[in-house]
């Protein structure tokens, strides 16, 4: 499949650059949908099967069961990854139209290629776009966003490691394509009311140009097959 | 204990024996089926032993390891039990099914040696805090047709008595660290006193008696038994009711007493034959299993 | 230890600062239980002296019934579920109900930090819970059904499993588990030839003395008080066989000793969660 | 009738009570539960607290234990904090490892202990290089009716500011720590985070404190954790329905106030503690 | 009605011959005693013999047993049988829910074998049946709704709306006026006054 | 071959046994009373214990039956005290399920399976003591627990282990020989008929030399056979004088 890079610049007042995106979608052959989301170094691959038949004690009656599976680069699974689990399941959740799909089960494995910082807002992205290859009603769709505040108060938006580092306040914020509401947040780090509107409103700028790209590459995608 | 089902008829004709004294096979309520200790079965090992008590055979095997004492306890060595229900005694411990009433009798066993004057366990130690003997005693039960702890209990005390631990020098290299070396002359070993060692007699309820040594069937229709681990001076060091059912205290000092009784009993004439077995050395022809 | 991934991750190898207290001369650590000399917190010797009791019902509100007991210092919180399904198809009794027990240290419970993975200590004592209940529920009236008590020891300063026993049994009554009778227990070391009722914990541990006197051992009997039945026994270490029954009678003694308090305790759950039926039965 | 519609249709029934801003418990949309606290009940903890909202009840116990710092940073200690939801205190709860609620609460606290820093691990560290304390936070749940995180966070803080450390000096010859239990130092704690948590009905509606069928009912759940200053230390929403930037406002402005009630009724029970020590 | 006395399990309230142990009581060694902590009520129905029984609050009954009207949403369809979870045992509700089947022949008394089930329920229908079996090991509680007033008594449409019975095999929705097929609960006399 | 000498010039083995020579062979049939069948064997120091269970319903998941013949269940386990090093766990290991795994292919060839349809047999070894030829020693210890269980068997199934020193055959291999030698063919063999229920080979051998290793084996295992025959007439006439024939 193709491979779409661009670099892009959100103009505004502070710093709203974000790295250099790529997406590649179907490049996996056993998963129903498969993406593979690359911000700047930091790289995730996304495979969902489903909807498949449920195990009878997780089985709810009136929608979907969605099981989320990160796979660190190196190592087990432990406690940070279950809760970066939960975070993408109940946004997936939040986005997914399950009651189509009653007592069944959806199951989302994210694995990591390599980390160099906003890694949360990179599997988001990648579970995002493997949600719409694998063809599942959705209601709306949703991207990561990642703010780091620096020593001295400026905001960095999809941060690498290093700035990450040195940040004083890291963010990540699931933003919805509908609304720009904020469907998920978790945070590091101490920081000011008026600091958080600011991240907030950085990211709902910074998803019009991520949600762009989802277009751009999803176009680029058909233009071939049509 | 791997049950066996028996219908309500047999239950009655059971309790009605029990209650004229007079059991399935024969024996009084207080005796012992006929008994068969044999020790050095397994040549891999420093010490062991088999009991073949009715259908009931459990082989007991001693390895002496090396290890380091316990943080708590620096000058002393200790046991390490392990008791591997295999499938031969039944289908139903295939796979796991035998890890449950394993580690039930592991337990009472570490109990049973706990107190500090069943084995004296300072004689294992070769250097306080660094070096010491750990006898990793292992259970395998080969058939079980009910009192497995008696069988247990008698097997791993006349494993105790047959371990030849080989003697450690220890000599002090020049810059203070410490030199072992093994001897590995067979004769020039260190034997333990298992005088102190107890016996685990089990006492079931069945009906207004109790009755020792009880087989399957006659455990199925016990509601409780009581557990009492005696020492050849008549002293109890580890008492347990096992069972779903309650018994009355008359009854629970009643076997109390029984218990010691025959618990009593029982050491002697152990001793006497292990004593023989030594003194036989090797003349004695091994029977084993071709016995 | 192999490494817990489902936990946040501590340091390998963590010591307890009480190792590190220096030690006082090596001699016994006997200033507790002297043979003559009467106990820490003024309670005599060799009598049927238990320590002020605290039970209360009904603490967990999610629970069908639970308990919470404080014996001195000892703590510990029962709660019970069910009757419910039980998972495990293979052994459902068709007849008669099944008995499910788990017994929890929590790991601030005890002088040296306890860990989260249950230790086989804490197996023996949920087994032990477990044949100490079972003679008190009638659970033939609960077929194809399994009943879960839980008890979590929150503070041990001696006899956990004797108050856990008594606890346990006010739950199930407060879960309204039809019983022949409550459970209660109780516990004693003995020491020499004086027993110490209800000990605490360095009570407990204490006496490991160097030399080893003979008739050293703690017993706990669990008992059906008014069908005066005992459900329940556990003696180790080294007893005399005649102290044993001795103990056994102590203990007994002990148990009826709880039993107004235990009886109280229910009565006043059972008046507060109902009020009498009298007003509220229309026919 | 109304027992059946309760359990028949849990989620017309809440929303008959939402409509008129008021909750099937009689509380106010934006009203707490009763909290009551108690500090320093474990003594074999070396510091311990007991918090109940309405039913919740979590207990914290701090344990603390010697061990050699960390090769990246030798002088500081470690603070372990561990959260666990046993089958006690809920029927959803199966015995066994961690689920993925216990194991999110934990890593929730742990990230809260490093972002507010509510102690330093400087202070931690007895040698630099050779012997640091680690601190085992152990938070249990004895009854889980809903917001587990607040009752968690005030469970912890309170048990930091009961905890009391033993002396620890380096025998300089022997190279090996000794420990004098009888001289105690309380632990410096810098900042004092409080959290509140909030459920979202239908998208919508925002409700304060929900408990355990209101937050299985909601749409999504908020936690906010502010500190005396004013300032934020995590804003926690494992996903859900969208929240507006003005909704997560008032959330914000409500969690303040929270914070003041929280640190008066801290203060009281410390104060009434303190003189018997 | 005596004095009410509060009691708990163990007491032993009188002689087997002077009363009839009723619920919550046994008996034994000729005395009867309680099995239960809560009010001691004597109850005389006419014959000599008055019936002595313990009462805990509202709560007696803790499990479906053979013959009891439950009430219970089904949870999944298959076209032998439906799976349902049991939520009340008469009018008191279960704290943790249990697993009850009913099987094609038990949905209707009238021509049982032209049943089809997708036409008598749908997941997530409110369903009064009645406890036939116990179920054996593997299998849980066996229900049956082939009596006159079993069957579904609150049933939701595609779109989510709550549905009005219309006829025995028949619900409508209010608004769309679509019909489903449903086996449907008569609507008891005491309800239809709302 | 570095280490131990395991073939001396005058062609004698490390326990004086010529090359094709067997170990001692013990044999007890019936030794426990509440299996179906069991048996006991001693090849030299290596000792197993087999007990066969069955035919009886099939245990645990329905899907297992197979609806024409029965379903050979195995399950091959070591003492924990049974080799020179203590062994953590007796089965579970890779090792022990590979061993039961080859058990069942054995006898699912000999035993006459389809004779009882929807059922299930269990055979259980423990090796006691452990010095090489464990294989070996469960196949002919369980062959006879099969007969003494009365189940129909096509032929013994007689194993036997069998090397390459210094180009000469060695049979029955004892753990030194084993493991110095570094070729180990194990074979599984039905005497009458010559049919090879199983051979098995871990380690590089050249390919001519394999005839004279399978004919060195196949021998053993025909005199192996005739010692199990010899155990069992002798065990049939304790049980008919027993039974007073």
């Amino acid at each position: 499949m193709h491979n779409a890079r661009n670099a892009m610049e959100v103009e505004s007042s502070s710093t709203c650059a974000l790295r250099e995106f790529g997406c590649e979608q179907s490049l996996l052959s056993r998963p129903d949908g498969s993406s593979s989301f690359i911000q700047g170094d930091t790289s995730v691959l996304a495979g969902v099967y489903g909807p498949a038949d449920v195990k009878v004690s997780k089985e709810i009656h009136d929608r979907a069961t969605l099981e989320v599976l990160i796979q660190p680069k190196v190592g087990m699974s432990g406690v940070r990854e279950r809760a970066q689990e939960q975070c993408v399941r109940e946004t997936c959740e939040a986005a997914l139209l399950s009651s189509l799909h009653p007592r069944s089960s959806l199951s989302l494995v994210l694995q990591i290629i390599h980390d160099d910082g906003s890694l949360l807002s990179c599997c988001l992205n990648a579970a995002c776009m493997a949600l719409m290859d694998a063809g599942l009603p959705m209601g709306c769709l949703f991207c990561g966003v990642t703010c780091a505040i620096d020593r001295d108060g400026r905001i960095v938006t999809d941060p690498t490691m290093q700035q990450e580092k040195e940040s004083r306040a890291l963010m990540t914020f699931a933003i919805d394509s509908t609304e720009r509401k904020v469907l998920m947040s978790t945070t590091k780090g101490s920081f000011s009311v008026n600091e958080l509107q600011q991240c907030i409103a950085v990211s709902q700028r910074a998803s019009e140009k991520i949600f762009q790209f989802y277009r751009d590459s999803v176009r680029r995608r058909y233009s071939k097959t049509l | 204990m791997a049950t066996v089902q028996i219908c309500e008829a047999e239950k009655v004709y059971i309790m009605h024996g029990v209650r004229d004294d007079l059991r399935i096979d024969g024996r009084a309520c207080d005796d012992y089926r006929h008994m068969e200790v044999e020790t050095d079965v397994v040549s891999n090992t420093d010490g062991s032993a088999r009991v073949k008590m009715g259908d009931t055979d459990i082989l007991v095997g001693i390895k002496a390891e090396m290890g380091r004492p316990r943080p708590l306890i620096p000058d002393e060595g200790y046991l390490e039990f392990f008791v591997d229900c295999s499938a031969n005694a039944t289908p139903e411990f295939e796979g796991r099914g035998g890890e449950e009433l394993g580690s039930e009798i592991s337990s009472t066993l570490y109990k049973m040696f706990q107190n500090r004057s069943s084995l004296d366990l300072r004689a294992l130690c070769i250097v306080p805090r660094e070096h010491c003997w750990v006898l990793y005693v292992d259970v395998l039960l080969l058939q079980c047709d009910g009192n497995l702890l008696d069988a247990t209990s008698i097997a791993v005390k006349a494993a105790l008595f047959s371990t030849r631990i080989p003697k450690v020098h220890v000599s002090e290299d020049d810059e203070g660290g410490k030199e072992l070396e093994i001897s590995d002359d067979p004769y020039d070993c260190m034997r333990l006193q298992v005088e102190d060692v107890p016996c685990i007699v089990t006492l079931s309820k069945i009906g207004h008696r109790h009755v020792v040594d009880a087989t399957l069937q006659e455990a199925a229709c016990s509601m409780a038994s009581l557990i009492i681990a005696v020492t050849h001076k008549g002293n109890v060091t580890c008492v347990r009711k096992v069972g779903g059912g309650s018994l009355d205290p008359e009854s629970i000092f009643e076997m109390t007493e029984t218990g010691k009784r025959v618990g009593k009993a029982l050491h002697a004439p152990l001793m006497k034959l292990l004593q023989e077995e030594e003194v036989l050395g090797k003349r004695r022809q091994k029977v084993g299993f071709l016995g | 230890m192999p490494v817990d991934t489902r936990r946040v991750r501590a340091p390998e190898e963590s010591q307890c600062p009480l190792l590190f207290v220096p030690l006082l001369p090596r001699g016994p650590l006997r200033t507790v239980a002297q043979p003559e000399k009467a106990r820490v917190d003024g309670r005599q010797r060799s009598q049927v002296d238990v320590r002020p009791v605290f039970a209360r019902c009904g603490l967990v509100t999610q629970a069908k019934g639970s308990a919470y007991m404080e014996a001195g210092k000892t703590k510990v919180l029962c709660a019970v579920y069910g009757p419910r399904e039980s998972e495990r198809k293979d052994d459902t009794d068709m007849k008669a109900g099944r008995l499910v027990c788990d017994f929890r240290y929590a790991p601030f419970s005890c002088p040296k930090r306890g860990t989260w993975i249950q230790g086989s200590e804490e197996r023996d004592a949920a087994q032990a819970l477990q044949e100490a209940l079972r003679p008190g529920l009638c659970l033939h009236r609960y077929p194809r059904a399994q009943v879960e008590v839980n008890v979590l020891v929150l503070e041990h300063d001696g006899s956990v499993l004797a108050h856990a026993v008594t606890c346990a049994s006010m739950a199930l009554v407060d879960a309204g588990v039809e019983m022949y009778d409550l459970v209660l227990g109780c516990a004693l070391r003995q020491d020499g030839d004086s027993y110490l009722l209800d000990p605490t914990l360095a009570e407990e541990s204490g006496g490991h003395a160097t030399q080893p006197e003979d008739n050293q051992g703690g017993v706990t009997v669990a008992l059906l008080p008014s069908l005066g039945q005992v459900s329940g026994l556990h003696a180790d270490g080294e007893l005399r066989d005649e102290s044993v029954s001795a103990a056994v009678r102590a203990c007994m003694e002990g148990c009826h000793r709880l039993y107004p308090v235990v009886r109280r305790a229910l009565v006043y759950a059972a008046r507060r969660k109902a009020a009498p039926p009298g007003d509220s039965l229309e026919t | 009738m109304a027992a059946g519609f309760k359990t028949a249709e849990p989620l017309e029934y809440h929303r008959s009570f939402l409509k008129e801003n008021c909750r099937p418990d009689g509380r106010e949309l934006g009203e707490f539960r009763a909290t009551t606290l108690n500090i320093g009940s474990i003594s074999t903890a070396d510091g311990s607290a007991l918090v109940k909202i309405g039913n919740t009840t979590v207990i914290c116990g701090i344990k603390a234990e010697l061990a050699t710092p960390p090769t990246d940073a030798p002088n500081k200690g470690y603070i372990v904090p561990n959260v666990d939801l046993p089958p006690l205190c809920s029927s959803r709860f199966r015995p066994g490892p961690p689920g993925e609620q216990a194991q999110a609460a934990s890593q929730f606290i742990a990230d809260l202990i490093d972002s507010a820093n509510i102690i330093q691990r400087e202070d931690l560290c007895i040698e630099s290089g050779k012997l640091s304390w680690v601190l085992y936070c152990d938070i249990m749940c004895l009854d889980y009716d809903g917001n587990l995180l607040d009752a968690c966070v005030i469970a912890l803080l309170a048990a930091l500011e009961n905890a009391q450390l033993p002396e620890v000096t380096i025998n300089k010859e022997t190279e090996l720590a000794e420990v004098n239990p009888q001289k105690l130092h309380p632990l410096n704690v810098t900042k004092h985070p409080v959290g509140s948590s909030f459920a979202v009905f239908d998208n919508t509606i925002v409700i304060v404190d929900p408990t355990a069928e209101e937050e299985s009912l909601s749409t999504a759940t908020i936690t906010v954790v502010t500190d005396e200053d004013e300032r934020l230390c995590a804003l926690h929403k494992p996903g859900g329905s969208g929240l507006s930037a003005e909704k997560l406002q008032d959330c914000i402005s409500r969690a303040v106030t929270r914070h003041r009630e929280v640190r008066k009724l801290i203060e009281e029970v410390l104060k009434s503690i303190k003189p018997q020590q | 009605m005596s004095l009410l006395k509060l009691c708990v399990p163990g007491d032993r309230l009188c002689g087997a011959e002077d009363c009839i142990p009723g619920t919550g009581t046994y008996l034994r060694h000729g005395y009867i005693f309680a099995s239960l902590a809560g009010y001691v009520l004597r109850k005389n129905e006419g014959e000599e013999l008055p019936i002595i029984s313990v009462v805990k609050e509202t709560e007696a009954q803790l499990l479906p047993d053979v013959g009891a009207i439950v009430t219970c949403k089904v949870t999944s369809i298959n076209p032998r049988f439906a799976k349902v979870h049991v939520l009340y045992v008469g009018s008191t509700p279960l704290k943790d829910n249990f697993r009850g089947t009913i099987r094609k022949e038990d949905v209707r008394a009238t021509e049982k074998d032209k049943v089809e089930m997708y036409k008598s329920f749908r997941p997530g229908d409110i369903v009064l049946a009645k406890v036939i079996s116990l179920g054996d090991v593997q299998s849980n509680y066996l229900l049956t709704t082939a009596e006159n007033e079993l069957g579904v008594v609150v049933a939701h449409n595609e779109a989510g709306i709550q549905m009005i019975p219309i006829s025995w095999c028949e619900m409508q929705c209010p608004h769309t006026h679509v019909k489903e097929f449903r086996k449907v609960a008569p609507v008891q006399s005491e309800y239809l006054q709302a | 071959m570095a280490g131990l000498e395991l073939l001396s010039d005058q062609g004698y083995r490390l326990d004086g046994r010529k090359p094709s020579e067997l170990r001692k062979v013990q044999a007890r049939m019936g030794i426990f009373t509440r299996a179906d069948g069991s048996a006991y064997i001693e090849q030299g120091n290596t000792k197993a214990l087999a007990v066969v269970y069955g035919p009886h319903e099939v245990r645990g998941s329905r899907s297992k039956t197979l609806h024409d013949r029965a379903v050979i269940n195995c399950q091959y386990s070591m003492a924990t005290f049974s080799t020179a090093e203590r062994k953590r766990r007796p089965h579970g290991d890779r090792k022990s399920s590979e061993m039961s795994l080859h058990l069942k292919q054995t006898f699912e060839a000999a035993i006459l399976t389809q004779l009882y349809p929807r059922s299930q047999i269990d055979i259980y070894v423990k090796i006691l003591q452990s010095d090489g030829g464990n294989y070996s020693a469960c196949v002919n210890a369980a062959t006879l627990a099969v007969i003494d269980a009365g189940i129909p068997i096509r032929d013994y199934v007689c194993a036997c282990s069998a090397g390459f020193v210094e180009d000469t055959p060695l049979v029955d291999l004892c753990h030194a020989e084993e493991t110095g030698s570094g070729t180990a063919v194990a074979l599984a063999l039905l005497p009458r008929g010559g049919q090879i229920a199983l051979l098995q080979m871990d380690a590089r051998l050249h390919q001519d030399h394999l005839d004279p290793v399978m004919e060195a084996a196949m021998t053993a295992c025909r005199s192996l056979g005739q010692v199990l025959d010899g155990v069992v007439r002798q065990h049939l006439q304790e049980v008919s004088i027993l039974t007073g024939e």
